[in-house]
């Protein structure tokens, strides 16, 4: 088989996924390397789900808004798979004062961006979602938001991408990008080299480290984040929800189970045993906040935990910036935990910027070369 | 089905019977003997009828580890019927699904 | 060297139905022999995939009772030994427990 | 955060022994396990155990779990059930769920002993109310005295189904058929004799078609299998059942480990997916050990020897024994071990034909097939003599790792050697008082005592028997061959039950002289 294609894509996440589709839409050869030996097995399947425009950083938001409008609406018929997606709106709770003070700004900032998001009291949160507490005293509302299934969003790009006869080689981690004549054009790994026109770096975290030999540097850690899962239950609610003391996040699924992410205070220091891992405090702690919020869930059932690195931005929005310096390279790194919802979006704007001069969106709010010292 | 007499474990001494309600009709059984037991020692095969295909489940694995014998235990749905205690009046209904029938 | 696994472009031939496609394998999500089959000719290769692409033990018992057989079915679609698939991760905790329960720590 | 010394995980066999072994030696040992009685399955273990007196041989599984107990409380060592381990997490740490919280321990060594999960197979109909794993059996027979049904259909010829078939047998079940795709009985030959002498017929080489019924198991069809596992049309067979019990091997339950993070390797000699340890069952985690079948599927005999070897290996990791007690202490039971694993049965012979016994005997293939000796067979091997007066006639054929004739016998008639896989000897020049001890101790219930008294023309046969109702003397009734077919008028003249014997009831019945050598099994005749 050739190891030669218009574009070489490293990460199979669904950032990866999402560009290889919309590349091989576009008539490009793709070859997708994924270090793991699942596709897809980082933080594209270990989030929460959300399809959120509130919330975002005012950077963010025009992606967020433009993926909402065009792409995820009908993005499972597109390809060809039900991706589990409902925009039944976002809540993002609080219960004090500071809690709605919070809400309030980011509720200002995304408004002033052009998005339908609004304040209302607990009472109007209550009759959106039946189920909340009484300690619920006002939320953020964005009926547009929704949630996704992350797992099967990421997989259905991969199995459309592969049909479309995207090449896609797991167990194959990256060690090098070589530049041939000044231009980034091998992709080595310890069982071959690859060659393309165009290479995609959307390896996470692990983006750094490869960057970083080709003199650039990606400015962003991990942390190392939990969600769990219920049994299912009957259909309650299809509700997007977060809040404002980031307690939790999360959403019931089609299946019935709940899905809910959460943090213990610990995220940034946490450890792993070489595999992602959960903290022994972690789940116990989600669960005491979820149970204030819906204190009818308390008897519902965890059947299972997991933990998956993020990647996180020095300022908290990702890089998705060609680089100059080493042209024939492309960065799509350090989505800081919201890269899911954005997803679709960024696919598509990176198969356009692998192969045109212009993007559908303006992409400068994300340059690789934005970080300056403070003062 | 129930085994009075066993030639190596001898009489069985389960303690007090007591009075208990499948879908609505009263049963007996042993206190803190699994109520998927007693359900058994009743005639009861059918725990539960599944979510997608409606099919007809019981005891697997008897030992909480298949789920299969789940069922709605004072208003609870999912209890593992298998190692979940007997207690006088409880009220177990067959399981429809994720919950009782409505 | 790279394995049979690695490789999602490699041929598996034409999917061809089977006479027990309808079994149910996965006992908890109700997943058939057939679901399984066809998830591997779409490309899940792994059962940590094929377990996302399906939920096959991600139910109540969480693969107690489905994995190996699982295991048995995605390995004679790929024609690989059963030995070649890791099985998927095993998380925590390890009894379904109720929020109220796990969240009350002491 | 409490804080333990040891924190072992399960109480059965494996788990109960490393704890004994780890609190003897001064250890603060805690033992979490999920179900509400401890003793993990040997409280469902209700035949008598295999090995020699140090693996507790002749003793019954429950009665073993009775006393591991009490020396587990002798020793200072905390059980607490109905508790779940959720998880073990970094640094050795384990949360439980117990009652209405859950509580962080951490242990310096943690041993993890969770046993084994049955393994499944899938039919037409498997998901049906009725189809049950042998496990469940057991549990609801001897647990909870429940029968699982009326007539059931056991697929298995490994030690589980052939033990669990004899139970359901025990507990008033009709058992309709043992049925196994592989051309073999997989366990036991003794085991599979005690079956076929009930009348219970083997399939080999035959596999379940379809469970019927709507709501519940109504019957069951099965067939016959080619070189290819694909059933030979025509070949089908169906029984009126109410159960389909599945005994189709067992995995070893390590999902703990492997979310500790401990290596794994999938390792078919060892039944499935299991972590790398060294020979006191340390994983590649420092202080977390294995025992048990979470390390390999044996049996409980073994499982007891791989925890007190973890215990003491445990308490030499902390300190609080040298290296020399170490060595001397797990020197022994790993001799213990060794003792088990030879023979016939052992691991390495998984999967390998056995013609021959280690003493050059042919293995038969009626036993391997049917389930018992053919009358020709059963005079080959060394066991059976044509002694004059009583003597003991003993049908054991395989090598498998087991002892207790050889000490049972005050007079020395049976000699087994040092080896305790070897077939045993009937000396016939030793003088048999006819005690019947060694009818009761042999846990395969393959001895026999035979008195043959040709002038009068009859014979008398003592057999082990157990099950309810016993006959009572005078009782006329049937003798069944090894095959289970009747074959003559049979009077019980004498019935045995005193404590030594542990509820083995030892029936003596006259038969035909010439049935002496054929009688092994009383079927009491139904009064109109």
């Amino acid at each position: 088989m050739k190891n030669n294609a218009d574009i070489i894509i490293i990460g199979s996440g669904v950032i990866g996924n999402a560009a290889a589709y919309y590349l091989a839409k576009k008539g490009c050869s793709v070859i997708v390397l994924e270090k793991s030996e699942s596709i897809g097995n980082g933080g594209s399947s270990r989030n929460g789900g959300g399809v959120r425009q509130s919330g975002r950083d005012k950077r963010e938001l025009p992606l967020a808004m433009y993926g909402i409008k065009n792409i995820w609406p009908t993005l499972s018929e597109e390809l060809d798979m039900d991706v589990e997606y409902y925009q039944q709106g976002n809540l993002r709770l609080g219960k004090t004062e500071a809690h709605r003070n919070i809400l309030s700004g980011l509720t200002k900032n995304a408004a002033d961006g052009g998005l339908n998001v609004r304040m209302i009291d607990g009472e109007e949160a209550r009759a959106i979602c039946p189920y909340l507490s009484e300690e619920v005293t006002g939320a953020s509302w964005c009926p547009t938001d929704g949630h996704a299934n992350p797992m099967l969003t990421t997989l259905a790009y991969y199995r459309k991408a592969r049909q479309l006869g995207v090449r896609f080689i797991t167990g194959e981690g990256v060690q090098e990008i070589r530049k041939i004549r000044g231009k980034a054009r091998q992709v080595v790994t310890q069982n071959a080299v690859y060659e393309g026109e165009t290479i995609i770096l959307a390896a996470g975290y692990e983006s750094r480290e490869i960057a970083s030999q080709l003199g650039i540097d990606i400015p962003m850690t991990q942390a190392l984040l939990e969600v769990l899962v219920t049994e299912a239950l009957p259909p309650m609610f299809y509700q997007m929800l977060g809040t404002a003391a980031a307690d939790f996040y999360g959403h019931q699924s089609t299946h019935g189970s709940f899905v809910f992410g959460g943090s213990s205070g610990f995220e940034g220091v946490n450890r792993d045993n070489g595999t992602p891992t959960t903290a022994s405090i972690t789940a116990s702690c989600i669960c005491r906040g979820i149970m204030k919020y819906f204190p009818m869930l308390e008897e519902a059932k965890i059947v299972r935990s997991w933990a998956g690195w993020m990647d996180v931005c020095a300022d908290m929005v990702p890089v998705i910036s060609p680089v100059e310096e080493v042209p024939g390279l492309i960065i799509a790194a350090a989505f800081s935990g919201h890269g899911f919802g954005i997803a679709p979006t960024v696919g598509l704007l990176l198969s356009e910027m692998a192969t045109a001069k212009t993007t559908t969106l303006d992409l400068s709010a994300f340059r690789y070369d934005r970080f300056k010292a403070k003062i | 089905m129930r085994i009075t007499e066993h030639p190596i474990l001898g009489e069985s001494n389960k303690g007090r019977l007591v009075t208990f309600y499948f879908d609505g009709k009263p049963l007996e059984g042993y206190e803190t003997e699994p109520i998927a037991m007693a359900l058994r020692a009743a005639g009861v095969m059918v725990l539960r009828h599944t979510h997608k295909e409606k099919a007809p489940r019981g005891i697997f694995c008897a030992i909480g580890r298949c789920t299969d014998c789940v069922m709605v235990v004072d208003g609870k749905a999912n209890v593992r019927t298998c190692v979940t205690p007997l207690v006088a009046g409880m009220t177990v209904q067959t399981q429809y699904g994720v919950g009782a029938k409505k | 060297m790279m394995n049979k696994i690695n490789d999602r472009s490699r041929n598996l031939g034409d999917y061809s139905v089977g006479a027990d496609d309808a079994m149910i394998i996965c006992r908890c999500e109700e997943i058939t022999k057939g679901d399984i089959r066809q998830a591997v000719h779409a490309g899940m290769f792994t059962l940590t995939e094929i377990r996302r692409y399906l939920r096959t033990g991600m139910g109540l018992c969480q693969g107690q009772t489905c994995g190996r057989l699982i295991k048995g079915i995605v390995a004679r679609e790929l024609g690989v030994s059963p030995l070649d698939l890791e099985p998927a991760v095993s998380r925590a905790p390890m009894r379904p427990i109720e929020m109220k329960v796990l969240g009350n720590e002491r | 955060m409490k804080r333990y010394d040891v924190i072992v995980v399960g109480a059965g066999p494996a788990g109960l022994s490393a704890a004994i072994e780890a609190a003897k030696r001064g250890l603060r040992v805690i033992v979490f396990d999920e179900n509400a009685r401890p003793g993990g399955q040997l409280f469902k273990q209700i035949h008598k155990f295999f090995g020699s007196k140090e693996h507790k041989a002749k003793i019954r599984g429950f009665k073993i779990g009775e006393d591991l107990l009490k020396e587990a409380q002798t020793a200072g060592v905390e059980v607490v059930l109905n508790a779940v381990v959720l998880g073990l997490y970094l640094d050795k740490e384990v949360v439980v769920s117990h009652g209405d919280e859950v509580t962080h321990y951490k242990g310096d060594a943690i041993i993890v002993a969770t046993g084994a999960s049955e393994n499944m197979i899938t039919f037409d109909g498997w998901t049906l109310p009725g189809v049950i794993g042998a496990g469940a059996a057991q549990t609801m027979m001897n647990l909870h005295s429940i029968r699982p049904g009326k007539k059931v259909l056991m697929l298995g010829t490994g030690n589980v189904g052939l033990v669990v078939s004899y139970q359901l047998l025990q507990a008033g079940c009709e058992v309709v058929a043992l049925v196994d795709a592989a051309a073999k009985i997989g366990g036991y030959g003794v085991h599979a004799a005690k079956l076929a002498r009930c009348g219970v017929p083997f399939y080999l080489s035959h596999t379940i078609i379809k469970a019927h019924g709507q709501d519940c198991v109504t019957g069951v069809t099965i067939g016959e299998v080619d070189s290819k596992w694909q059933v030979i049309p025509g070949s089908e067979k169906d029984f009126e059942v109410d159960t389909i019990c599945l005994a189709v091997g067992l995995s070893p339950m390590s999902q703990l480990l492997k979310m500790a993070g401990c290596e794994m390797e999938e390792n078919p000699a060892k039944g499935g997916y299991v972590p790398i340890g060294n020979s006191y069952g340390e994983t590649s985690i420092p202080g977390i050990f294995v025992a048990g079948d979470v390390s390999g599927i044996e049996e409980a005999s073994s499982a007891m020897i791989e925890g007190r070897i973890a215990g003491v290996a445990a308490a030499a990791r902390l300190g609080f024994i040298d290296k020399a007690e170490l060595t001397e202490k797990t020197w022994e039971l790993e001799q213990a071990l060794l003792a088990l694993r030879a023979g016939m049965f052992s691991p390495e012979n998984k999967g390998r034909e056995v013609i021959h016994t280690e003493e050059g005997y042919d293995v038969s293939q009626s036993l391997l097939t049917r389930g018992y000796l053919t009358n020709d067979e059963v005079l080959t091997y060394p066991g059976v003599t044509a002694a004059q007066g009583i003597h003991a006639v003993i049908e054991c054929s395989q090598n498998i790792p087991c002892n207790p004739c050889q000490d049972a016998c005050p007079k020395k008639c049976i000699t087994i050697g040092e080896k305790i896989t070897s077939l045993p000897v009937v000396n016939s020049d030793a003088q048999c008082s006819g005690c019947g001890l060694c009818v009761a101790a042999c846990s395969g219930q393959s001895i026999f005592l035979v008195k043959e008294d040709e002038e009068v023309g009859t014979a008398m046969v003592t057999i082990p028997y157990e099950f309810y109702p016993l006959p009572e003397k005078g009782c006329q009734g049937m003798a069944l061959d090894r095959s289970g077919k009747e074959i003559c008028a049979a009077e019980i003249i004498e019935i045995k039950n005193v404590p030594a014997f542990d509820k083995t009831s030892l029936l003596t019945m006259k038969v035909p002289f010439n049935m002496a050598m054929k009688a092994r099994f009383f079927k009491q005749v139904q009064e109109v």
